[in-house]
């Protein structure tokens, strides 16, 4: 029982997360979103990994998180200097991917 | 039976906060919300007896990432865009999304069939898995953080 | 006789041929010379041959040489067969042939075209002997094939005229729809007989004399026969086919007395001579190459009672007296037909030599347009004169026994056969209408006042055109003396049997025919014809029936609209499909374009699409197709 | 190993290529290089062994060898393709002097030929299939830069359509050898090591494998209803184009057909007899009929080529030795005709400035030399006996007949409006009255290399078919002997 409801919100939080990146229109939402789908992804991790005792799972899910910090950082630097050079947060003026 | 009210409302909580994000008006308001998140999965953590890694979780997440975004949010605040764009309604992505959902709970069944539970993952084990077993992926980790964090930050300075 | 010498007959046509065709231009008139000798060399051979199978009358020898050879299959060979019938044929070939290069010499003399002109007669006179000389059907229909080469490059000698031009074309398709069906009887033949030798002509006399033959294959075999038949119909402008020849008359005169008249159009003739020992198996076909040529002696002699130009007249009779040949073969007497064929090479090939020194005279050919040339013009008239009696079949002119001895043969199979008997009929009363166009003809030409040419210009033609003139008129009136031979008789298997009552009835009827045209044509042109009846009949032979009429709009509207909607079809529903194709490629891209629109978003949401279509596929559905999870 | 002159011919061929490219005397290198080429193949011709059923002048080096592929270089003739061989080089070299005075960019324009030629030769002797294909794909190229760049008004329409159609045929020729290597379970993409198992694949496999490589190669041949490409790109390629495509082009369809599908797939063929008769007799139909209805004479001959093509595919599904060696002999016979009709079309649109049948009229007047040319080039398309052309109808013709009995009535039938269409032109073209008023004014009649280029091929058009035996017993007694 417990395990299922902690998948499902697992679930639900990758669902809720993609659906952020999706429709947000602000960068720094969309990174956030991002986080909330990172984190779903490491609680699974988590979950197995204490489920079957198996400390391997929870290495990787601190490898995740530290990557997911660092991330964050990085993330962040580029959504400042988009704003520096477009002046705005909007990501749909980011269209510069078609030549 | 306890465990598993308390992780009910835990990640009833959880769903609420998320949801919160993603509906605030208020950009500010948004991360607190995944602050509030972010902690609550920390606690779930810490239901399963991996007391590091909820402490972790946090630590890192509740702290230095809300931190981070909170500083996002203030540098850029005065230019953020109308209010009306932050919600979109497209349908085709409500859809997808209930669509993964649902894969993913379909999913979860077929695994559900192995026996389940709850092991004690003390700290000693884990540095002693984390040294041993993955020092080589370790280094190699701390070696990307590092370049990553640098880039960051050249790239943050570059343009000054 | 040494065999070998008469490879050399084809031969020397084809050093003319070759000589002036590569050197024409800088010989201009000297390529006639050349021409002359060579074809006098041939001729001389095919004298010697002619007297040698005279003195040996059942002389047949078989020469050849392999041309290619399947290892599962028939062997194709080239050879020679001599026999009797290739010896009256090549005799009757080479003597025309050479009188003809003779007469040239007068007639075409400036013509600009001349170099062209004598190499395409040489080489219709190698190839006319090359058919004759071909010992399989395969090697026949090649020599036949080339043969009406030859007949449509000199159709179009004049080339600049469109009518030429026109009836250059014609006669090539015409005749190339007779050739096909040769072709297919030939496949028949060959997969039917299977001989070692493909289609050599002793092998499949001797397959047909031995092998017993059941009822279905007895209807393969009249198959066959019928569809060679038609290639000779083609040929020989026969009823449904025989639109061409009258067109043909488009070419010089010369070449109609060679071509049209004398040699090519009897290879037809010819090439059901040397079918018969096969068509006796099959009495169907027989029969209908009987009524083929009946009926045409009778329909074509029609046509010419009205043809206000000489030479057409000339050609109608041409086909009507082919007519008579088919009908003595369809009544089973290759004798009878290769004696008329004889006799007619050389009164036809008179008349249209005569008729051409009366063109070359009066510079037109048209009869209404001419009268009164006798006292210019007395050796053509007087040979003119030769031949027309020989062709109405009045005694003792060479026309008289050949045309007789076909008569009396399909009588002798009408008193058996009801239809031969109707056939009979017919062709005595086209003795009537022969001699009644011929002489029309002779009236209009040379009595009468004169009608509208140059007086002054017209006179006698010079030797080298006079001089055939009379060689011909000798052998119009003389050939009969052939039959006196016994060899001769015995190669042909007839013999100079007088039956009095047919000979009565052939006579009296040509000389009432004469005694018609006497009264209305002696004196110039009749008035018009006053009754309704006579005008639309004057008027449906004048129009030949609308034969070509109706062959035009079936090309036209049937074929060539046929064409044209199968091109339509390709333009549009082929090129349109593939087209549309593309054109819905093109479409569906740019309706996706929009999604490419540089949106890290959109990418991000198809790639989800991809995953999440592809976890369904591994969950839901490949547990179905490979029974087992993932 | 004897003297390589088969690898030799390929690196003379692509030495040509080279040198015409770089020089600016491209037209002189191209000459010397396929006068070379030329030469070798009339080599090959008489050194030819007769009655031997195996491949001669074989070459064999070691190529590619992994464990689940391998591939060698493996060159050799046989009776199959060593008429198409002394076809490829004679073309080659007839066109270049026919183009000889090309002012458009002559070196590439020369290079492109030998590049051709290159492509071409290597499909006829390549006998490895990863070298064909390559070959094949090889032969595409420089005809779409021909057509592309020195063609018509519609270039690029006819070009990219040539280059589509073309390439997905090879495309799923492709896939139907590779198919057929892995069912077969060969150990290498050899021709002989395929055609040593692939008997034994299973019958339906066999029969949709061949249908694969029936649309492959139909459509390079090409059959009906592939055929659209052909006439669009004949009409808007250059002279010497048109004559490659038709005379070298169609070919590798054919050949194709018969050693890569007929052969070695015995029940594929079988069971696809009906299909191919079909479409073969419709081909032959439909491509004389819509010739009939053409008023462009470069279109017309085409489609007359498609005529052509169609006996050939029915002379491939009668599978009979008298069929075979027509097909071979028809696919020769059509490379030299279709080539002198091109060259004579090219011929007149060079002088009078346009194809366009209506327009034209009595050119005998002013060109008679060129009117020579198109009367015999007609006459031999047509069939006339002792011109090349009639011995391989009439052996394809009895084929049919022993195989199918009466229904050799439709393509004979046909033969007279083949004949209707080419009499007619003529009749259209060359005879009548001089028409002057569309068409150049002051016509020149065909240059002197022009004359050389069409003369050449018009001595052999009548060699072959006085001589036929030449031809045949090469074709016979090598490859059809082994073969059925």
């Amino acid at each position: 029982m417990n395990e299922v409801v902690l998948l499902s919100l697992s679930g639900i939080l990758l669902g809720l997360g993609l659906y952020g990146v999706l429709t947000k229109k602000n960068i720094i939402l969309t990174i956030a979103s991002i986080e909330i789908m990172i984190n779903s992804a490491i609680f699974n991790f988590i979950i197995f990994s204490s489920y079957n005792n198996n400390p391997a799972g929870d290495v990787v899910a601190l490898f995740f998180i530290a990557l997911a910090a660092s991330e964050v950082a990085v993330g962040l630097a580029l959504a400042l200097m988009m704003f520096r050079i477009k002046k705005t947060l909007n990501i749909d003026v980011m269209n510069s991917l078609r030549w | 039976m306890f465990l598993t009210v308390i992780l009910l409302a835990l990640s009833f909580l959880a769903i609420i906060f998320a949801i919160g994000m993603l509906y605030s008006r208020e950009i500010v308001h948004a991360v607190i919300y995944i602050a509030g998140l972010f902690i609550i999965l920390g606690l779930i953590y810490f239901m399963l007896d991996n007391t590091f890694l909820g402490a972790v979780q946090i630590l890192i997440y509740g702290g230095a990432v809300t931190v981070l975004l909170m500083f996002g949010v203030m540098l850029t605040k005065r230019e953020i865009m109308d209010k009306k764009e932050s919600i979109t309604t497209e349908y085709e992505y409500v859809v997808l999304i209930a669509l993964t959902i649902s894969i993913y709970i379909g999913t979860l069944f077929t695994v559900s069939s192995y026996p389940l539970s709850i092991y004690y993952m003390s700290m000693y084990t884990l540095s002693t898995v984390l040294f041993n077993s993955f020092i080589g992926a370790f280094v190699v980790m701390g070696v990307i953080i590092m370049s990553s964090i640098i880039g960051a930050i050249y790239m943050v300075k570059e343009v000054e | 006789m040494d065999t070998l010498l008469f490879v050399l007959i084809p031969v020397f046509p084809i050093i003319a041929f070759l000589v002036i065709a590569f050197l024409g231009n800088s010989m201009k008139e000297s390529g006639g010379y050349v021409a002359l000798v060579m074809e006098l060399i041939s001729f001389i051979i095919s004298i010697y041959m002619f007297v040698g199978v005279l003195t040996v009358p059942s002389y047949s020898v078989d020469k050849y040489m392999i041309w290619f050879s399947l290892s599962h299959g028939p062997t194709f060979e080239i050879g020679m067969l001599i026999d009797g019938f290739t010896a009256i044929m090549i005799f009757i070939v080479n003597l025309v042939g050479f009188l003809v290069i003779l007469y040239s010499l007068g007639y075409m003399h400036a013509d600009p075209g001349l170099a062209r002109y004598y190499a395409e007669i040489s080489l219709f006179i190698a190839v006319m002997n090359g058919l004759v000389l071909s010992d399989n059907l395969f090697e026949l229909f090649i020599f036949w094939e080339l043969v009406g080469l030859c007949s449509y490059l000199l159709i179009g000698f004049w080339y600049r005229k469109p009518e030429a031009a026109k009836a250059a074309k014609k006669a090539f398709l015409v005749t190339r729809v007779g050739d096909v069906m040769l072709l297919f009887g030939m496949i028949i033949l060959l997969y039917q007989s299977h001989t070692p030798l493909a289609l050599n002509f002793n092998q499949l006399y001797s397959w047909a004399a031995t092998s017993k033959f059941s009822s279905a294959e007895l209807t393969t075999l009249t198959a066959a026969t019928f569809l060679v038949f038609g290639g000779a119909m083609g040929k020989s402008a026969q009823f449904p086919l025989h639109v061409w020849l009258p067109d043909a008359m488009e070419g010089p005169t010369t070449v109609s007395a060679l071509i049209h008249a004398a040699t090519m159009v009897k290879a037809g003739v010819f090439l059901i001579v040397r079918m018969m020992p096969l068509l006796q198996y099959t009495p169907a076909t027989e029969l209908i190459i009987a009524v083929i040529g009946g009926f045409t002696a009778f329909f074509a002699a029609t046509m010419g009672l009205v043809a206000p130009d000489i030479k057409r007249v000339l050609a109608y009779s041409t086909i009507s007296q082919l007519g008579y040949m088919f009908l003595a073969l369809g009544a089973g007497s290759a004798g009878a037909a290769m004696y008329h064929l004889m006799s007619h090479a050389f009164f036809k090939a008179l008349l249209f030599l005569a008729a051409g020194s009366v063109i070359h005279a009066v510079n037109t050919q048209d009869l209404h347009k001419m009268g009164g040339l006798f006292t210019k013009m007395k050796i053509t008239a007087v040979t003119m004169l030769i031949g027309g009696l020989s062709l109405s079949g009045i005694p003792p002119f060479s026309g008289f026994f050949s045309k007789d001895l076909i008569l009396d043969v399909v009588l002798q199979k009408g008193l058996n056969n009801p239809v031969y008997m109707v056939l009979y009929i017919l062709a005595v009363l086209t003795v009537l209408l022969t001699a009644f166009y011929m002489f029309r003809l002779w009236f209009l030409a040379f009595m009468g006042k004169p009608r509208g040419y140059d007086e002054k210009h017209v006179h006698e033609s010079p030797g080298v055109m006079v001089v055939p003139l009379i060689i011909l008129a000798i052998f119009a009136t003389f050939s009969w003396m052939f039959l006196l031979l016994p060899s001769f008789s015995q190669i042909l298997g007839i013999s100079l049997s007088l039956n009095i009552p047919t000979m009565l009835i052939g006579v009296s009827l040509g000389l009432v025919g004469i005694y018609v045209s006497y009264m209305l044509y002696s004196a110039g042109i009749p008035k018009k014809f006053t009754s309704v009846v006579m005008k639309q009949i004057h008027n449906i032979l004048y129009r030949k029936y609308w034969f070509d009429e109706v062959y035009g709009a079936f090309s036209i509207y049937i074929i060539y609209g046929f064409a044209k909607l199968v091109s339509m079809f390709d333009k549009y529903i082929i090129d349109g499909v593939i087209d549309g194709i593309a054109a819905g490629g093109v479409m569906l891209s740019s309706s996706l374009y929009p999604i490419g629109k540089g949106l890290v978003k959109n990418y991000v949401t198809l790639i989800i699409s991809g995953l999440i279509i592809t976890f369904i596929l591994l969950i839901y559905v490949s547990p179905f197709l490979y029974g087992g999870g993932i | 190993m004897s003297f390589p002159v088969l690898s030799l011919m390929l690196i003379i061929a692509f030495a040509g290529a080279l040198f015409s490219f770089m020089s600016k005397k491209g037209r002189d290198i191209a000459l010397i290089f396929s006068s070379i080429d030329f030469i070798l193949s009339l080599y090959l011709m008489f050194s030819f062994t007769y009655n031997t059923f195996s491949y001669q002048f074989m070459e064999k080096y070691g190529w590619i060898s992994t464990p689940y592929i391998t591939a060698n270089y493996v060159v050799g003739a046989d009776g199959l393709s060593i008429p198409l061989i002394l076809l490829t080089t004679l073309l080659v070299l007839a066109v270049v002097i026919y183009s000889w005075d090309e002012k458009k960019n002559p070196s590439a324009f020369f290079g492109l030929i030998m590049l051709e030629e290159l492509g071409v030769l290597g499909v006829f002797i390549s006998l490895d299939f990863l070298l064909f294909f390559i070959f094949w794909e090889v032969s595409l190229i420089p005809m779409f830069f021909l057509i592309a760049y020195w063609g018509g008004p519609r270039k690029n329409y006819a070009s990219y359509k040539f280059l589509i159609y073309t390439h997905v045929a090879g495309i799923i020729m492709l896939v139907s050898v590779i198919a057929m290597y892995f069912y077969s379970g060969a150990t290498s993409l050899d021709f002989a090591a395929i055609a040593s198992k692939s008997a034994y694949i299973a019958p339906f496999t066999q029969a949709v494998i061949f249908l694969g490589l029936l649309f492959g190669f139909g459509t390079k041949m090409p059959i009906v209803p592939m055929h659209t490409w052909l006439p669009d790109a004949h009409v808007e390629a250059p002279t010497a184009g048109s004559a490659l495509l038709a005379g070298l082009l169609l070919k590798m369809g054919g050949y194709g057909l018969i050693r890569l599908a007929a052969y070695m797939l015995p029940a594929g063929r079988s069971a696809m007899t009906p299909l191919m008769m079909g479409i073969g007799i419709l081909g032959v139909v439909w491509g004389a009929v819509a010739a009939l209805s053409q008023t462009d004479m470069k279109k017309m001959v085409a489609y007359s080529s498609i005529s052509h093509m169609g006996l050939v595919l029915i002379a491939i599904a009668t599978w009979t030795q008298i069929g075979l060696m027509g097909a071979v002999f028809l696919m020769f016979a059509h490379g030299l005709v279709s080539a002198v009709l091109f060259m004579g079309v090219g011929s007149v649109h060079h002088s009078y400035g346009t194809r366009d049948i209506p327009k034209l009229g009595g050119i005998a007047d002013r060109t008679p030399m060129l009117s020579v040319m198109l009367v015999i080039g007609s006459l031999a398309s047509l069939g006339l006996p002792a011109l090349i052309s009639f011995p391989a109808e009439f052996s394809i013709l009895y084929a049919l007949f022993s195989v199918e009995g009466y229904i050799v009535a439709i393509p004979l039938a046909t033969l007279t409006i083949v004949a209707g269409f080419y009499i007619w032109m003529l009749q259209r073209v060359v005879f009548g009255k001089y028409k002057s008023r569309y068409v150049n004014k002051k016509p020149h009649d065909i240059s002197l290399y022009e004359a050389i280029g069409i003369a050449m091929l018009i001595s052999l058009i009548v060699l072959y078919g006085v001589l036929p035996f030449i031809l045949n017993n090469i074709i016979l007694s090598s490859f059809i002997g082994g073969m059925v």
